[in-house]
């Protein structure tokens, strides 16, 4: 079992989590769609989680694996309460732009 | 009576505030005769102290302590030795008959109590001034006098000229005042007290530095300058005429004003250690005394020609001491207080009696009019010229004797000097009394002769005048040369320049000879061929100028006054103001203003906030990584 | 125990006060200032001059910081305690007659400030201290801001602005004297233990002197203060300059001189320069001043200037001079102001050109204003020539140059004052009436002339308490300068 | 653990309260549960010196004084929020709630021994706050304020996470214990990603204190939220946040103060003089206060930098100083607000002339704010100065003095406004059951934590 | 073989997750995103973590996707709605986006040794048994807590979106 895990270096893992992390952060900057900007904090939970998971493996240890759940949980109850806050405001002002709200400022 | 010492300030003290605060409830006679009392009583009583001060050379009292610090302490205490008994008898004396006289010649001026008043404080002042133990109180009582010589030259306070001259005095007093007291602080330095016998009492002078000496004795001289109206801060004591004639008479010219001399005799010992302030005296008081001389050969105001005759006797008082002649000096300051108070106060009967006239050139041929002051002025004027017997006579011959012993030159000086005097005076004189009366009919109708309470004073002072020599009879005329050696404890033997007898009648000879000259001069020019001065603007060459003044008062405002003004506005609006507030206010609108800039930071946009939080922790990183 | 009463009696009767409504504000404040008055002299007739410190209150208050209440006096504390309970009640005597709105916030102000005042004078504990002089000047911020005449946001704001940038850095720097004890201590004697490396003796000394240059106000830290004492009413006026500018003064003497003796005297040179090239200076500004309120506030910047000076040539005379020059300067302070605060409720402007003529009119009016002038000029036997005198001569033994240029002020002092009168007083009447002092007011300028002359012919009421005390410190100066 | 539970409960106690539309009943069965909690927190049976639940949590001092704090500022705006939701709110049920949860999120930051427990922590106290930030449905400026709050939020949790999971991955564990060893035993040279797990730790408390740079949000959505609710987060919310801060130092990478300590420092210096600057022009009270909330973040930074015997107790007191000044401050804001309608300091106009005691009221809140002796505000400011300087940070005292001073001029622009006697304020302010008594305490605490501050800053010893 | 899975995976991960941010339509993106999370899986599995593999279907794929979906169709949100955003946040998201990674990276560079795993950990740490032995015991007092969470969320969810009465 821990050969097949060892197959990849974690090393590699690690790349690969913080590549998608930052793509997932790239996508927060770059898009105004609130919908999209969501999903990239989507990719950046997960991009940590496959972290935790490579790391709680390699380390053999479940901790890490619990901890995947919690953010599981958070990431759900994250989203839940983002699209609410998106559907009332596309109620208010017809729009999912995140900067179309600017009458906070100075 | 030596305890009861401190009664002679104290009495017109109580004069003061009494009449000070009962000013608006005492009636004018009660106020005048309380206000004579007070100064009177005070002569009385330096009269009985004369007997101490002849049998134990000086009689000393102290009230308590004033000012105690850890190293030096200063007492109220009151010295009299023969010279503050001398200056005492004066102030008291002709203080008392000017007092008198001011009864009559303030009678019908509504603030008649309050002149009172002020007169008895300034006595307190003076007193204080010459009594003192120490340096401190003659000090107060220096700056004291001054107070109330500001007073009364503005007694008529609602007339804004005279204002300006009042504060012209104060302001000019206060230059010399703080030479004076930078003069006093070093004197403190140096050794370490302030009373004379703290001073002069051991050998501490001795061992102080001459070049400290003749600082001090440098400042002290320019504190004597501002009080006693020398170059260069004469000028405010002409101005001073402003105030009632009485004012004049006792602070202007009789008592005030000679505070310069007291003060350099009081110190004398520290004179004699410095030569170079010495010859400074001399020359100061040569200098002054022939600029002033001949700036009164032009003035036609009555008051402004015994003012400067002031200024020019002072000047020969100073070039006296400077000469060593101590006992002239101070002779010359006793005769002087007699025949310029009585000057002063005759003019003043003059002008009272002609309803406040004070231009000379609208007078004339009043000797009818005005017998008795005719006559007390005539006294004045030849005593005031030296004409045997009169006081002045004896003194100022004492001076004229020191200067040859010096020099010839500084005899023919002092001598042009005093011919001067005379031909000026004389010109008053003449003009005032003889020639053809230039006063309009309305005046001179109702112009009289004054009450007995003026003329009574002149009467006296008259006869002071006359025989004022006595103090000091020299001895080829027989005399003692009494005052000499009564000034001796203090002032100390002086050792005079030798002059034989035959040579001293020759000079005296020469002297009044001159004088005489001069006074038939005059007599020709105003009494018989009736000139009458034309009026100011008509004056060319030196003529106008003596008639400005040398233009001194203008060169003053120009090189001091307004740049100090120019500065001070400079100072006010543009220092002050811009700048430094400004400085101020800048930082305060800088930070302000940085808040303004950066809170447009705050841009309003979530996504730009993200930009700076990935980048935030970007930079964080890298920071943390790499460095 | 009386030191404490005379601490909160005031400052707990004017937080009372602050909720009250209604006139009787005024004579709640004023007997309760009479209290204090009479408990000041008490301490003063139950004082010994020779004794040190005296009427000592200590508690602890918070001990794991270092922090106690140590209250007392000594012979120099309780002069500034002498004058700033005397002079209260005078103070709050003469507003009066200006009935001011909200009479409660006023008056329970003003009591406030006395009693925060008066605990910065007797404070032992160097963070008590420190709250008291915080504390004096919220008072002082609210009066200008509510009974200023003019700008009186901006104003008040400046001032409080301006000398709470010094004081910050004071604190600064106490923190950082109290940690060099081991634990930290902020007892006066154990921050006079502290000894100081010669640099940061300089921070330290440039830290309080920040505070208190501008507080005082010295040169080039004045520009609030013209300002300030012009649009204040005068009750506030007079607290600002009677009482609350000799918080700075006395603190030099307190806490600076004992504390870093070395600093002061490696660079008192410099300082003294500034101060009296600022004593010139503002003496020069005065002469054309066009608002009598302006003319006497930048007068007093010149004559606080030159007790500054006086300090800090830390010579006995300085020192003694410095004091009487405070008690001086108090008297006189509250008495021009009142001057002001008369014309004002008469005339209605502080104006001079539009004054003048009053002293026929008003003959105890111009007596009372007279004298107080002639103690402001320093003319002898008034309460400000021996104090004067003795500072003059205090930087004469140091520079005469210094002498010279602060002497220049005094004579500049005659001009401008002489000038004031002048233009207010003499001179043709301008228009109508003016009634003389009333025997209210009569009741204000007794005991200040009074004072004016006791004072000039008695400094030794005052150096007696207070001599002891400067020998004492001056010793302990120079044994910690030898030291070093 | 015990007022975990109670506040839970009452939570939900509320909810069920509001559902029945019962809602006269929902604040006094929030307080008196609060009350309840604030009790049981300082019973004995509710510390523990040792970690319990599998190390998950430790109510050791630090978290029973801290907790106390946090419910007992929470309680004072609860009775506040009777004056701003009087009868329109319809969820009042579930706000109320909403407070009880965050405040349990608080609790367990502050109590937290575990990486994992103090990520729970921080999302339980800031998802209700994310809501109530919004709560305002038809309120574009709430939208706003709810939107940038979340977006802002999640976005840095994400990086809370990352940080997390690299710790992890490195030292093998999520307790704080277990961290503190395995740093204290590699001595100078920590792993480059566990320092970068740190790091990103440490930023998401910059954001959540809401200091420089990551201060942003909190201007805007202090601005845009409900006034109470604004008072909750800069206060409950702040101390909450510093309280985890503090706890994560002390308990977990305390020995590697050298990596941290100049990166708190800049960033204490930065935040207070980007928080006082950014103030100054405001005239919207929230915003300003927001700006004051940086600002007073960067003092209490300060106190972070190097932890000394002291810090505990000075940052605790200094935080409940400042919580209760603004409660107090929001609490006259409120009245003004409803009287003049005025969201801006212009609201306060005239206030002295027609409500001395409102008056007084804020001037003490400002005077304290801005520490002024003797009031409360200013010991706070000297403990964490004294500190600061005990550890050698003379320049950055003096950065915080100065700071100090430019604070004055915008806390004393706003007391100047109820002092303008010229103006009229308008009159008939509506009684509200425990609102005086709200503004009562507050000023006692500040009046009487100035005079005897050793209540609080011995509660260490 | 494990290997070619990987890079295969990694592949697929990272360029259905560049898809995601770079699509223009949210429900492209919304579709590139499942792939992405079926790719995670995919490691997970690899990395023997079985049951997080499942969970994260049925979460993710399963919950939150859904949601997602059910949300951009609901709001019938199409491309015109969006504005592009400017040339210059583009790059620069763009940078900040592979700064992260390089700096992230170039961090994992900088470690010089790398030795955070035990060597010879237990087995088999990826399984129901074990997880769930874990979940509830040490990280029973977190995963209670979690109710609080939801339950803060649903009431949010509710007070925001309930329509008005």
């Amino acid at each position: 079992m821990t050969e097949t895990i060892r197959m990849v270096p974690l090393e590699h893992y690690i790349i690969l989590s913080l590549i998608i992390f930052s793509i997932g952060a790239m996508g927060v900057l770059l898009r105004r769609n609130m919908i999209v900007v969501f999903m990239s904090i989507e990719l950046m939970l997960n991009a940590v989680n496959l972290l935790a998971v490579a790391f709680s493996s390699f380390r053999g240890d479940a901790a890490g694996q619990v901890f995947v759940f919690f953010v599981m949980v958070v990431a759900a109850a994250e989203v839940a309460l983002g699209l609410a806050i998106m559907m009332m405001i596309f109620r208010n002002i017809r729009s999912i732009d995140i900067n179309q709200l600017n009458q906070l400022k100075w | 009576m030596e305890n009861l010492i401190w009664l002679i300030p104290v009495l017109p003290l109580v004069g003061f505030l009494v009449l000070g605060l009962g000013a608006r409830t005492l009636p004018k006679s009660i106020a005048s005769v309380l206000g004579c009392t007070t100064i009177f009583t005070g002569f009385i009583l330096t009269l009985l102290l004369g007997s101490g001060v002849m049998s134990h050379g000086s009689v000393e009292q102290s009230i308590g302590t004033w000012v105690a610090t850890a190293s030096w302490s200063v007492n109220f205490g009151f010295l009299v030795d023969p010279l503050s008994w001398m200056m005492m008898l004066v102030i008291t004396g002709v203080g008392a008959l000017i007092h008198v006289y001011s009864a009559g010649y303030m009678h019908d001026d509504e603030r008649h109590n309050y002149f009172f008043a002020y007169l008895n404080l300034f006595v307190f002042f003076m007193l204080l001034l010459v009594m003192g133990n120490n340096y401190l109180l003659l000090f107060s009582g220096w700056e004291g006098v001054g107070l109330c010589s500001y007073l009364l030259i503005g007694f008529w306070f609602n007339v804004d000229e005279y204002n300006e001259a009042a504060k012209k005095a104060f302001v000019m007093n206060r230059i010399g005042d703080l030479g004076f007291l930078l003069g006093l602080f070093l004197l403190l330095n140096t050794f370490g007290a302030l009373d004379y016998k703290g001073i002069f009492g051991g050998d501490l002078l001795s061992h102080a530095p001459q070049g400290v000496i003749t600082a001090i004795t440098l400042l002290f001289i320019v504190g004597a300058a501002g009080k006693s109206a020398q170059i260069p801060l004469y000028t405010w004591l002409p101005d001073a005429m402003a105030g009632p004639t009485p004012v004049s008479a006792l602070i202007h010219a009789a008592t005030m004003v000679t505070a310069g001399i007291y003060l350099v005799l009081r110190s004398i010992h520290l004179f004699e250690l410095a030569p170079f302030s010495l010859e400074v005296l001399t020359y100061l008081g040569l200098a002054t005394s022939i600029f002033a001389a001949t700036i009164g050969l032009k003035q036609n105001d009555i008051k402004k020609v015994l003012a400067y005759s002031t200024v020019s006797q002072l000047g020969l008082m100073f070039f006296a001491l400077g000469l060593g002649a101590y006992t002239a000096a101070f002779f010359h300051l006793v005769t002087h207080a007699f025949f310029k108070a009585l000057l002063f106060l005759s003019a003043g009967s003059v002008i009272h009696g002609l309803g406040g006239e004070q231009d000379i050139r609208k007078m004339g041929n009043l000797r009818k009019v005005l017998p008795v002051t005719f006559i007390v002025f005539a006294i004045g004027t030849l005593a005031i010229a030296g004409i045997p017997p009169f006081s002045g006579f004896f003194s100022k011959d004492q001076i004229l004797l020191a200067a040859y012993g010096h020099s010839p030159l500084l005899f023919a000086l002092g001598l042009f000097a005093s011919l001067l005097t005379v031909y000026y005076m004389f010109r008053m004189f003449f003009l005032v009394f003889y020639g053809n009366s230039r006063t309009d009919h309305h005046t001179l109708d109702h112009a009289h002769e004054s009450p007995l309470s003026m003329t009574a004073p002149l009467g006296i002072l008259a006869a002071l005048s006359l025989g004022g020599g006595l103090l000091n009879v020299p001895a080829i005329f027989g005399g003692g040369d009494w005052l000499q050696h009564f000034l001796e404890p203090v002032i100390g033997k002086v050792e005079e320049a030798h002059i034989s007898a035959s040579m001293e009648w020759t000079l005296m000879a020469i002297v009044v000879g001159l004088v005489l000259v001069v006074i038939f001069w005059a007599y020709r020019n105003y009494a018989v061929q009736k000139q009458v001065p034309g009026a100011e603007a008509d004056e060319v060459g030196m003529g106008r100028i003596l008639n400005h003044k040398y233009y001194v008062d203008e060169i003053y405002t120009a090189v001091f006054v307004k740049p100090a003004q120019q500065l001070s506005e400079f100072v006010g609006d543009v220092l002050d103001a811009d700048f430094l507030d400004g400085l101020v206010n800048g930082v305060g609108r800088f930070t302000t203003g940085v808040g303004k800039v950066i809170r447009k930071i705050q841009e309003g946009t979530v996504g730009f906030y993200l930009f700076i939080f990935a980048f935030g922790i970007l930079l964080l990183l890298v920071l943390e990584l790499f460095f | 125990m009386l030191t404490s009463i005379l601490l909160f009696l005031p400052i707990l009767g004017g937080l009372l006060l602050l909720l009250a409504k209604g006139s009787q504000a005024k004579w709640i404040s004023f007997a309760l200032s009479l209290v204090c008055g009479g408990i000041s002299i008490a301490m003063c007739a139950g004082f010994d001059p020779q004794l040190g410190m005296q009427f000592v209150a200590e508690l602890p208050w918070l001990p794991n910081l270092g922090i106690s209440y140590h209250v007392g006096v000594d012979g120099i504390s309780l002069v500034l305690v002498l004058l700033t309970n005397l002079l209260c009640p005078v103070i709050f005597w003469s507003t009066f007659k200006q009935n001011p709105e909200h009479p409660g916030l006023h008056y329970g102000m003003l009591l406030i400030m006395q009693g925060a005042m008066t605990g910065v004078f007797v404070s032992l504990d160097i963070f008590l201290y420190y709250i008291f002089w915080e504390l004096a000047l919220i008072p002082a911020y609210f009066l200008v801001l509510l009974y200023g005449a003019f700008e009186r946001n901006r104003i008040a704001m400046k001032f409080f602005l301006y000398t709470l940038v010094g004081s910050l850095l004071m604190l600064v720097a106490i923190i950082y004297l109290s940690q060099q004890n081991s634990p930290a201590s902020f007892d006066i004697y154990d921050i006079y233990g502290v000894r100081l490396t010669p640099n940061a003796q300089l921070l330290v000394l440039l830290a309080f002197m920040s505070a208190y240059a501008i507080k005082i106000p010295i040169f080039p830290f004045h520009t609030w203060q013209p300002d300030t004492y012009t649009s204040a009413s005068s009750g506030t006026t007079m607290m600002l300059s009677g009482i609350m500018l000799k918080m700075g003064l006395y603190s030099i003497i307190r806490w600076v001189l004992p504390i870093v003796p070395g600093a002061v005297a490696a660079n008192q040179n410099w300082m003294i320069w500034i101060i009296v090239i600022g004593v010139a200076y503002a003496s020069l500004i005065a002469v054309q001043q066009k608002d009598l309120k302006r003319l006497f506030a930048y007068a007093s910047i010149a004559h606080v200037g030159l007790i500054a000076a006086g300090i800090l040539t830390m010579t006995e005379s300085g020192l003694q001079g410095s004091l009487l020059q405070m008690l001086s300067h108090g008297i006189n302070a509250v008495g021009l102001f009142y001057v002001c605060a008369i014309l004002s409720d008469r005339k209605g402007t502080n104006d001079i050109a539009a004054l003048g003529g009053i002293r026929r009119l008003a003959p105890w009016f111009a007596t009372a204003y007279f004298v107080v002038l002639l103690g402001t000029v320093a003319l002898p036997l008034t309460n400000g020539f021996v104090g004067e005198f003795l500072l003059l001569s205090a930087l004469f033994q140091k520079s005469w140059v210094w002498s010279l240029v602060a002497g220049s002020g005094v004579i500049l002092g005659a001009v401008y004052m002489l000038k004031s009168y002048q233009g207010v007083m003499l001179g043709k009447e301008n228009n109508g009436t003016f009634a003389d002092l009333d025997n209210q007011e009569k009741g204000v300028f007794l005991p200040i002339v009074i004072a004016i002359v006791v004072f000039g012919l008695l400094p030794s009421l005052i150096t007696h308490l207070s001599g002891p005390a400067i020998e004492q410190l001056l010793q302990q100066i120079n044994q910690a300068i030898q030291a070093n | 653990m015990i007022p975990i539970i109670i506040l839970s409960v009452a939570g939900v106690l509320s909810m069920f309260i509001g559902a029945f539309k019962w809602k006269k009943a929902a604040l006094p069965v929030v307080l008196l549960t609060g009350l309840a909690a604030l009790v049981a927190n300082f019973l004995p049976e509710n510390r523990s010196e040792v970690p319990q639940y599998s190390g998950m949590i430790q109510f050791d001092g630090f978290a029973v004084n801290f907790s106390g704090v946090l419910i007992l500022v929470t309680l004072l705006i609860l009775v506040l929020s009777r004056r701003y939701y009087k009868d329109a709110a319809e969820h009042l049920g579930d706000i109320y709630a909403l407070f009880l949860f965050s405040l349990v999120g608080g609790i367990i930051m502050v109590a937290s021994n575990n990486l994992v427990m103090f990520f729970v922590g921080i999302e339980i106290l800031s998802i209700p706050l994310y809501i109530l930030a919004a709560s305002e449905r038809n309120n574009l400026l709430s939208n706003e304020a709810g939107l940038k709050y979340f977006l802002l939020g999640s976005f840095i949790t994400v990086f809370l996470l990352l940080g997390t999971v690299l710790v992890y991955g490195i030292t093998g564990s999520f307790e704080f214990d277990k961290i503190y060893a395995f740093l204290e035993q590699s001595g100078g040279s920590i792993p480059v990603l566990l320092r970068m797990g740190i790091l990103l730790i440490i930023i998401t408390f910059i954001f959540k204190i809401s200091a420089a740079p990551f201060h942003f949000w909190s201007p805007d959505v202090y601005q845009g939220s409900p006034a109470v609710i604004m008072a909750f987060m800069a206060t409950v919310a702040k101390t909450a946040a510093f309280g985890g801060f503090l706890r994560f130092i002390n308990y977990a990478i305390a020995p590697v103060s050298e990596m941290y300590a100049p990166i708190i420092a800049v960033l204490a210096g930065l935040t207070m003089t980007v928080g006082n600057l950014m103030a100054l022009n405001q005239t919207n009270l929230k915003r300003l206060l927001a700006f004051s909330s940086i600002a007073n973040a960067g003092y209490v930074l300060l106190a972070l930098v190097q932890l000394g015997d002291n810090s505990n107790s000075s940052v605790l007191y200094y935080l409940l100083v400042y919580s209760i000044a603004n409660v107090l401050t929001i609490g006259v804001y409120l009245t003004a607000k409803e009287t003049t309608g005025l969201d801006n300091i212009e609201g306060l106009r005239g206030l002295y002339k027609s409500n001395p005691p409102l008056a007084f009221c804020l001037a003490l809140a400002m005077l304290s704010l801005a520490g002024i002796p003797p009031l409360a505000g200013f010991v706070g400011k000297y403990a964490i100065f004294a500190d600061a300087m005990q550890h050698g940070q003379l320049v950055l005292v003096i950065i915080a003095a100065l700071n100090s001073a430019i604070g004055i001029f915008y806390y004393f622009r706003v007391m100047m406004m109820a002092f303008q006697t010229q103006e009229e304020f308008p009159k008939a302010i509506p009684h509200v059951v425990g609102y005086s008594a709200v503004l009562i305490v507050c000023i006692l605490a500040l009046l009487g934590l100035g005079i005897m501050p050793n209540l609080v800053l011995g509660v260490f010893k | 073989m494990e290997q070619i899975i990987f890079y295969a995976l990694a592949f697929v991960a990272i360029v259905f997750s560049a898809l995601t941010v770079g699509s223009r339509n949210a429900m492209y993106s919304v579709l590139y995103l499942i792939v992405t999370f079926f790719a995670m899986a995919g490691f997970y599995l690899l990395l023997s973590a079985e049951f997080v593999a499942i969970v994260h279907i049925i979460v993710y794929a399963g919950a939150i996707m859904v949601l997602f979906l059910f949300t951009v169709m609901m709001l019938n949100l199409n491309a015109p709605l969006l504005l592009p955003r400017a040339l210059l946040v583009r790059i620069l998201a763009v940078i900040a986006g592979g700064s992260f990674a390089l700096v992230l990276i170039a961090a994992l560079g900088k470690a010089a040794h790398f030795t955070p795993v035990a060597p010879g950990a237990s087995q088999a740490v990826g399984t129901v048994n074990v997880l769930g032995k874990m979940l509830f015991n040490e990280f029973l007092l977190p995963f209670e807590l979690t109710s609080v969470l939801f339950i803060a969320t649903m009431v949010g969810v509710v007070v925001l979106t309930k329509k008005e009465e």
